[in-house]
């Protein structure tokens, strides 16, 4: 894939602590409106690579570019959500303590500064695109209750919710379909189909039928780095892909 | 309508309130005379000024034995202003308008009589402040029972250079008002006797500082100049007993460099192991060990009340004892307790301090005292090793001080000034 | 346009609060000068001067709620503000003093007579005009907040290490004044206040008129805190307190809202310190001390935090036991006190004002949401530990 | 002053020189003469009773010219203030105090006298103008004394009161001294006797060169004693000395500093180490912290007043009996508070601070109830008081002894954490508490155990603060904040933090100290503290990795 479309790039990306390495140069490429999956056994460093492109962490050593010219390396979390990264956290993560309505309000794409937001007044517009996503994500119903209360599945849409609001360019989703009933699991399958079609997405996820439901090109990450990558058949195939699975 | 509700709940609360603590008074009003007790019973202060309210306490239970004053009983209302000094303005403000006390007794730290200061002269009340202090101040509603500078750090320091051959000073204090005037006082008063600026040493260190190690040291090696050393401490009570620990071990002998201290009284020595304080001095107007009948009979009278013959006695204590007396008398001669009078009859009222003399309140509100310097000895007591041949009076302007050299306090008519200006013959404060 | 935010933020409880302040402040000082002593509805001075110096303390804490109720910054320092607002009042108290001092002297105050200084210290200027002391009151706690905060929230110092840490910062205040060489009276700090504003500090009138002062303030300070809490900016700030990362995530700068409440917190508690010594009369290093920071914190917990009209009434609670338990039961109070601090914590986690909010909380609920409606349910996110969310 | 000092000195140089006549001299007049003037002397010694400070000085002036060496007892006795008189008679007594009365021996033949009442017998009064006097004349009259300590001390107190005319017995006591140790403070202590005395330059020189090698504050004072006198080979030679030892003293003084250090660190340590415990590694803001302590150095007030009344013989041992003491009473009161108040806040660990703080005052209250509100005397044992000499290094055994002692109990908390098993569940149930319950540990002893063994070493650290510090009801007050600076500058959880946090503070504030002053100092390392938050938001030993930086 040439760098051009590409929208996301990492090479040769290293993190450890204290001596363990949790990423071990890495090195892949996301391109615009592609959707990837990424699957891998615990420890192999699904959730650092998320928390380095986010900023979260630095990575000791490598590149790594957003949108062509970004270094992400060179940003924080505010800046690089600011570029358009949108995150979803492995256990989910909302407000627990403010209602549905206001979770989305808050990730609405707007103004971020303090007096920006004390200043801030909510206008149709706001309120019609709260409606709009309320709908997508199924919890019209709710949203004015306080998000503490929603199921663990419906924590997960609010999540991805909040993420569409900021519309992003780049999704990252650590397992969405953690705790979701088989209905709920497909529904969400569909909802980030849908959402590829005019989004990036890496969506990282144990749950094989999840991700042969996605249907996208797979990448098999182990010990910090890309062991394989292609469609689901093939990886699947992939020898050494079995043998870090089933452990041999 | 909610509010007006709420606001009349908020006055019977309130009301509540200052009923219960003025109760007992509300309807012993009339047959009793009530006395107010302001010192800390919690906090850093407790340590030193518990001792004083239970001082009140058995003063006053005597003198209802012996019937009250004016036919009446005398009643004591105690409060805890907890070593709070903004506590300490509210409760005298309670004590005087809520429980209606006809003088107070209170007070140790300079603060707390600082902040209550405005609240006496507002209410015109009195209060009687028993602790030695840095003078620099004469108020009508005052009364200061403990020794002024000239009471107590002067004669100490004559008697070092003259008894001991002192020539080299280390001015030890915490730092506040007390130590810092104190000290200027001293400087003062020993360069006019020619000694050198390089031959004193100033130090200040913060309150309950516990760390003496540096300290010490430096004393030790100032004291190492050819020329005898020795240490005028104001160091505040609670601070002491970490410097003398590390004193005694790190052997600095009284006989090398002696430790001259103002606020190092028995209670505080009672903290100690003074094996090794030996022949250290502290400088006050009264110690435990002075044979006195008057001072025995206190005692006696102190252990009976507190059930405990090993309580100590200190200077503050008989400091009450002397202001006490002195209001019960001025009471007694002008007939009624109303502030005015007392303050018009008290000036010149003699009664027996417990070191066998007499004192007196003077025109400025000090009082006459005798001043004692005492070894510590081994048993935690102090041994009297010089006192002044007659009684010395309290100086509310220190001469040795720019700023209230010219100043006389005279509460008499006519001149009835706290800080007459000699100089440019007016009263300086606020009678101008 | 704070107006707008009060219709959302300005609900029952806060409201009756709010119309009680408005009133004593006017009521108050009727009762105590209007009526005469025996009329049994008059106030007596002192309790004016008693409430009035409660309602510093409520502002104080009110201040302290938005913080940590809201934003979970847990401020072991706050008293440190408090203070530093007071000190500047102070100061303009001192001046006014003139040549009443007992040195007669006309500028210098007493305490730098008898030191022997010869001439005020530069950072005493322009205290003589009131207007400027009272921007000093607002001014000098917001930037010490500025500064602190920028460094602080800059480097995500988070939970016990930053309450620590204001610890440390109120403490080492308290040493520097103390020092008498800072200029500031020492340990004696400020105090024998003559007037203000030409009006004799000791006459009822004033002491009503300080009372009513004081209300308006706090009122002006919940109107204020509202018209945050309600806006956007509250909404993020709980945001914060509950999941900080994740409102990184979002893209908010979370140190700037922090640093941001944090300053409106200090100035709020600048302002109170300022009503409050010309009540008491005395402003020392004492008010430094930790353990004042740490008492305002437990009045905003037993009134309820995160509601803004909890810290007020524990506060005035607190405080009110304090001034009765000193007095009538003087030996023992401490016993008292710390049985009511422990008692609280047990068994009204979520102070009075919780206790009342969850009571009414499934009704409240079907009826709207309240942003801080449930964070007062005691679920302290303000830990680290707490925060370890993904 | 002075011509009274030359009066004395001169008796004393008589006296001395008939002694080293007397000593020298087979002993055959010995016991004779003694007989002789036994009465004698013993006149000049009730003669002491009499008459104010000046009389008595004189009295002893008297007593040494006549120098007989068994009047020295009674010297030491009066210096002590041990020697009284008899009210009836006037006959002096060395004095031992026997319940309310006195036992009396015979000031010369040390007999017993039988015993006295509290007021048959009167104190004979001495300050510390006649304590110098009587060492001094000690000073001659023991140089010769059997003990070599107590020939050192005569040495030394010559030494300090340069006393001219001991210089010949000084000589003939040198030619018969066999002791090197003592001969080198008999040396220094003629050199100091040369300098005040009238002997030629070059001698001078020659002392000075002896006492400059002493390099200490004692030369140095005496140094600068001489160093304006008229003579210019004098005082520069004494300059060049007084400079020679003020560059040894500046090496000292940083010595000085390190070990102060040292020894504040290990306070620290002691204040902060059970801290480490309850809220570093259980998260508890524990605010009742410092009342652990203080119960600690009440509990050793008890014990101590126990073995006062029962065994004063054994008083020393009285702290190896408080320690365990003072674990079980501050522990215990400890796991009552986590079995009460805090196990029902796990979920909400800022609230503890609360909880605890309200625990703290009531704590207080209570000991100030029962002990009073003044400070509690508690004594040094003797293997605690005093000091030892590194070179110009004064080091008191109290600070030794809790410098090692924090040290001993950091390293057996260490063990306990990391090489038991109740450490490993300790651990465990502070890292998962849902995982280690389902695992079979049971929590909520762990829980309590760990409170218990925080609260437990605060008061072991209790014991040894007693040592230095007041024992009052703000005992703890006054190192809760230090403590927590510790632990947190440290970083949370960490034992080993909290080691390096507390001695880095105290050295730091000792190095500061002399240059700004304990107040500044003490600000500085706050200021400091809070700017090395701000470069390690965890403290000194941060944990890294995903876990942590949530």
């Amino acid at each position: 894939m040439a760098k051009a479309e590409t929208l996301l790039y990492l090479d040769g990306v290293s993190v450890s602590f204290d001596g363990f390495k949790a990423l071990n140069n890495l090195s892949f490429l996301i391109g615009r409106n592609e959707m990837r999956a990424i699957i891998g056994p615990n420890g192999a460093g699904k959730t650092t690579m998320m928390d380095v492109i986010t900023g979260k962490t630095r990575p000791d050593e490598g590149e790594l570019r957003f949108d062509g010219k970004i270094d992400l390396t060179a940003h924080d979390e505010a800046e690089i959500a600011g570029f358009g990264i949108g995150r979803k956290f492995q256990k989910p993560t909302v407000f627990e303590n403010q209602s549905v309505r206001d979770n989305l309000m808050l990730a609405l794409k707007a103004l971020r500064g303090p007096f920006a937001t004390l200043f801030h007044r909510d206008d149709d517009a706001e309120r019609s695109r709260i409606d709009t996503l309320l709908a997508t994500i199924r919890l019209t119903a709710r949203r004015d209750d306080l998000a503490g209360d929603l199921s663990h599945g419906q924590k997960q849409w609010l999540e991805i919710g909040m993420l569409l609001a900021q519309d992003p360019e780049l999704l990252l989703i650590d397992e969405p379909a953690a705790g979701m009933t088989d209905a709920e699991t497909a529904a969400t399958a569909d909802l980030l189909r849908e959402i590829s079609k005019t989004h990036s997405v890496v969506v990282v996820e144990h749950d094989m039928a999840f991700v042969r439901a996605l249907g996208v090109k797979v990448t098999v990450l182990h010990e910090g780095s890309v062991l394989a990558e292609g469609s689901l058949d093939h990886v699947s195939n992939d020898r050494r892909v079995i043998d870090v699975y089933l452990g041999r | 309508m909610t509010v007006k509700h709420t606001k009349s709940l908020a006055g019977y609360a309130l009301a509540a309130m200052l009923a219960s603590t003025a109760f007992t008074g509300v309807q012993a009003q009339e047959e009793t005379i009530k006395v107010g007790i302001l010192h800390s019973l919690s906090g850093t202060m407790a340590i030193s000024e518990t001792t004083l309210k239970d001082a009140m306490l058995m003063l006053i239970e005597e003198q209802n034995k012996k019937g009250g004053l004016l036919g009446k009983k005398l009643e004591a209302v105690v409060v805890d202003p907890a070593s709070d000094w903004p506590l300490f303005a509210e409760k005298a403000r309670e004590l005087i308008e809520v429980n209606g006390v006809s003088a107070v007794f209170g007070c140790w730290t300079s603060v707390s009589r600082k902040s209550v200061l405005p609240v006496f002269e507002e209410l015109n009340s009195l209060l009687f402040y028993p602790v030695q202090y840095e003078g620099e101040e004469s108020q009508r509603n005052v009364f200061y029972t403990g020794a002024a500078p000239n009471q107590q750090a002067i004669p100490a320091v004559d008697y070092l250079m003259n008894e001991e051959g002192v020539e080299r000073w280390v001015l030890a204090g915490t730092d506040y008002v007390y130590p810092r005037t104190t000290n200027k006082i001293l400087e003062a008063y020993l360069k006019a006797k020619g000694v050198a600026a390089e031959d004193i040493m100033i130090n200040y260190t913060p309150f309950g500082h516990s760390d003496w190690q540096t300290i010490v040291s430096d004393i030790k090696t100032f004291g190492s100049a050819g020329k005898k050393t020795a240490v005028v401490s104001t160091i505040n009570g609670d601070a002491n007993v970490p410097f003398y620990k590390e004193l005694g071990n790190a052997g600095i002998k009284a006989e090398d460099i002696p430790v001259v201290a103002f606020s190092v009284g028995e209670e505080e020595l009672a903290g100690l192991d003074t094996g090794p304080l030996v022949g250290h001095l502290a400088a006050w107007n009264y110690f435990q060990s002075v044979d006195t009948e008057v001072n025995f009979d206190f005692i006696d009278a102190w252990h009976a009340y507190t059930g405990d013959d090993t309580r100590v006695t200190n200077d503050p204590m008989e400091a009450h004892f002397i202001g006490f007396n002195m209001w019960v008398e001025a009471v007694e001669k002008a007939g009624t307790t109303d502030p005015d009078a007392v303050i018009d009859s008290i000036v010149g009222v003699t009664v027996p301090n417990l070191t066998g003399g007499y004192s007196a309140m003077m025109p400025n509100h000090h009082i006459t005292k005798p001043v004692l310097i005492g070894e510590i000895q081994d048993d935690g007591q102090f041994e009297t090793v010089w006192e002044t041949s007659g009684l010395v009076v309290g100086d509310a302007w220190s001469d040795y001080l720019e700023g209230s050299k010219d100043l006389i306090a005279d509460w008499r008519a006519p001149m009835s000034c706290g800080n007459f200006n000699t100089a440019t013959g007016k009263c300086g404060g606020s009678g101008s | 346009m704070t107006l707008r935010f009060l219709s959302g933020g300005l609900t029952g409880g806060r409201l009756v609060m709010l119309a009680l302040l408005l009133a004593s402040a006017i009521l108050v000082p009727l009762l105590n000068l209007a009526l005469p002593e025996s009329h049994p509805l008059h106030v007596p001075t002192y309790a004016v001067t008693l409430m009035g110096k409660y309602l510093t303390y409520a502002l104080l804490a009110l201040a302290l709620d938005l913080v940590w109720g809201y934003c979970g910054i847990l401020s072991l320092g706050h008293a440190a503000f408090f203070a530093l607002g007071g000190y500047a009042m102070g100061m303009y108290l001192m001046r006014q003093i003139g040549s009443r001092g007992v040195y007669g002297d006309p500028v210098l105050p007493d305490f730098m007579v008898f030191l022997n200084w010869d001439e005020l210290p530069w950072y005493w200027y322009g205290f003589d005009a009131f207007s400027f002391a009272m921007l000093v009151a607002l001014v000098a706690p917001a930037i010490l907040a500025f500064v602190f905060g920028w460094f602080a929230f800059r480097s995500r110092v988070t939970g016990v290490y930053l309450s620590i840490i204001t610890q440390a910062m109120t403490y080492a205040l308290l040493l520097a004044f103390f020092r008498n060489d800072m200029g500031f009276g020492g340990n004696n700090g400020l105090t024998d206040f003559k007037d203000i504003l030409g009006f004799d500090i000791q006459s009822d009138a004033t002491r009503a008129g300080l009372f009513a002062a004081s209300a308006l303030a706090l009122a002006a300070g919940l109107v204020l805190a509202v018209a945050i809490t309600a806006s956007k900016l509250g909404k993020v700030l709980i945001a914060v307190r509950d999941a900080e990362s994740r409102t990184r995530f979002l893209g908010y700068r979370v140190e700037h809202y922090k640093l941001f409440v944090w300053t409106v917190s200090a100035m709020m508690a600048g302002l109170a310190g300022a009503l409050y010594v010309p009540q008491v009369g005395i402003i020392n290093p004492g008010e430094f001390a930790p353990a004042n920071s740490i008492e305002a914190v437990i009045w905003v917990a037993v009134g309820g935090r995160g509601t803004l009209v909890g810290p007020i009434i524990g506060a005035v609670l607190v405080n009110f036991a304090k001034s009765w338990f000193t007095a009538a039961l003087p030996e023992f109070w401490l016993f008292a006190l710390g049985g009511l601090f422990v008692f609280v914590t047990l068994f009204l986690p979520t102070g009075i004002v919780g206790l009342a909010r969850t009571a009414t909380q499934r009704l409240r609920r079907m009826r709207k949401s309240e942003p801080d409606a449930r964070n007062t349910g005691g679920s302290v996110t303000t830990e680290p530990r707490g925060q370890a969310a993904e | 002053m002075l011509t009274r000092t030359r009066r004395r000195s001169s008796a004393l140089g008589a006296l001395a020189v008939f002694l080293v006549l007397a000593v020298a001299t087979v002993t055959f007049a010995g016991t004779a003469a003694a007989q002789s003037d036994d009465a004698a002397l013993r006149t000049q010694l009730n003669a002491l009773a009499a008459g104010d400070f000046d009389d008595t000085q004189r009295q002893i002036n008297a007593i040494a010219e006549a120098g007989d060496p068994r009047a020295a007892p009674a010297l030491e006795a009066l210096a002590d203030g041990d020697l009284y008189f008899r009210r009836a008679d006037n006959a002096v007594f060395i004095t031992r105090k026997d319940g309310s009365d006195y036992a009396l021996r015979d000031p010369l033949t040390l007999e017993d006298a039988g015993t006295a009442g509290r007021r048959e017998v009167k104190k004979i009064r001495v300050n510390n103008r006649l304590r110098r006097v009587i060492r001094t004349a000690l000073g001659t009259l023991t140089l010769r004394a059997p003990d070599p300590a107590a020939r050192i001390e005569a040495a030394d107190a010559i030494f300090k009161a340069q006393d001219v005319d001991s210089i010949e017995p000084l000589e003939a006591a040198l030619a018969a001294e066999t002791n090197t140790d003592v001969a080198r403070h008999m040396r220094e202590a003629r050199a100091a006797a040369v300098l005040a005395s009238d002997l030629p330059t070059p001698d001078k020189l020659e002392a000075i060169a002896t006492v400059a090698a002493r390099g200490d504050r004692d030369a140095r004072s005496l140094l600068t004693g001489i160093s304006n006198g008229p003579d210019t080979a004098l005082h520069e030679a004494a300059n060049a000395a007084i400079a020679k030892v003020e560059r040894v003293q500046g090496l000292w003084d940083t010595a000085r500093n390190i070990w102060f250090g040292l020894s504040l660190g290990s306070v620290l340590l002691l204040a902060a180490i059970g801290l480490a415990i309850t809220f570093g590694v259980m998260g508890v803001i524990n605010m009742a912290h410092g009342e652990m302590v203080m119960l600690g150095a009440y509990t050793t007030f008890v014990v101590q007043s126990l073995f006062r009344t029962a065994a004063p013989e054994y008083f020393d041992y009285s702290l190896i009996v408080a320690l365990p003491a003072a674990f079980l009473v501050a522990g215990l009161v400890g796991i009552a508070i986590e079995r009460g108040i805090i196990r029902f806040l796990h979920d909400r660990p800022l609230e503890t601070l609360l909880a605890t703080w309200g625990v703290s005052l009531i704590l207080q209250q209570t000991v100030r109830t029962i002990f009073g509100p003044t400070n509690r005397e508690v004594g040094n044992p003797s293997f605690m008081s005093g000091a030892m000499e590194i070179g110009q290094l004064t080091i008191t055994y109290n600070r030794l002894w809790i410098v090692v002692f924090a040290l001993v109990v950091f390293t057996a908390l260490l063990v306990a954490m990391k090489a038991t098993r109740f450490g490993l569940y300790v651990r465990a149930v502070t890292q998962n508490r849902r995982m280690s319950a389902s695992m079979g540990i049971r929590t909520p002893l762990v829980d309590a155990l760990t409170f218990g063994l925080g609260s437990g070493i605060a008061g072991i650290a209790g014991v040894a603060l007693s040592q230095i510090d007041n024992v009052s009801p703000n005992l703890g007050q006054s190192y809760i904040i230090d403590s927590f600076m510790v632990v947190v500058f440290g970083g949370v959880g960490n034992l080993w933090g909290t080691l390096l946090g507390a001695f880095t503070l105290g050295i730091a504030n000792k190095f500061l100290e002399p240059v700004a002053g304990a107040v500044l100092a003490k600000i500085l390392v706050l200021v400091f503290i809070i700017l090395f938050i701000q470069k390690r938001p965890r403290g000194l030993f941060a944990l890294k990795g995903r876990a942590v930086d949530a």
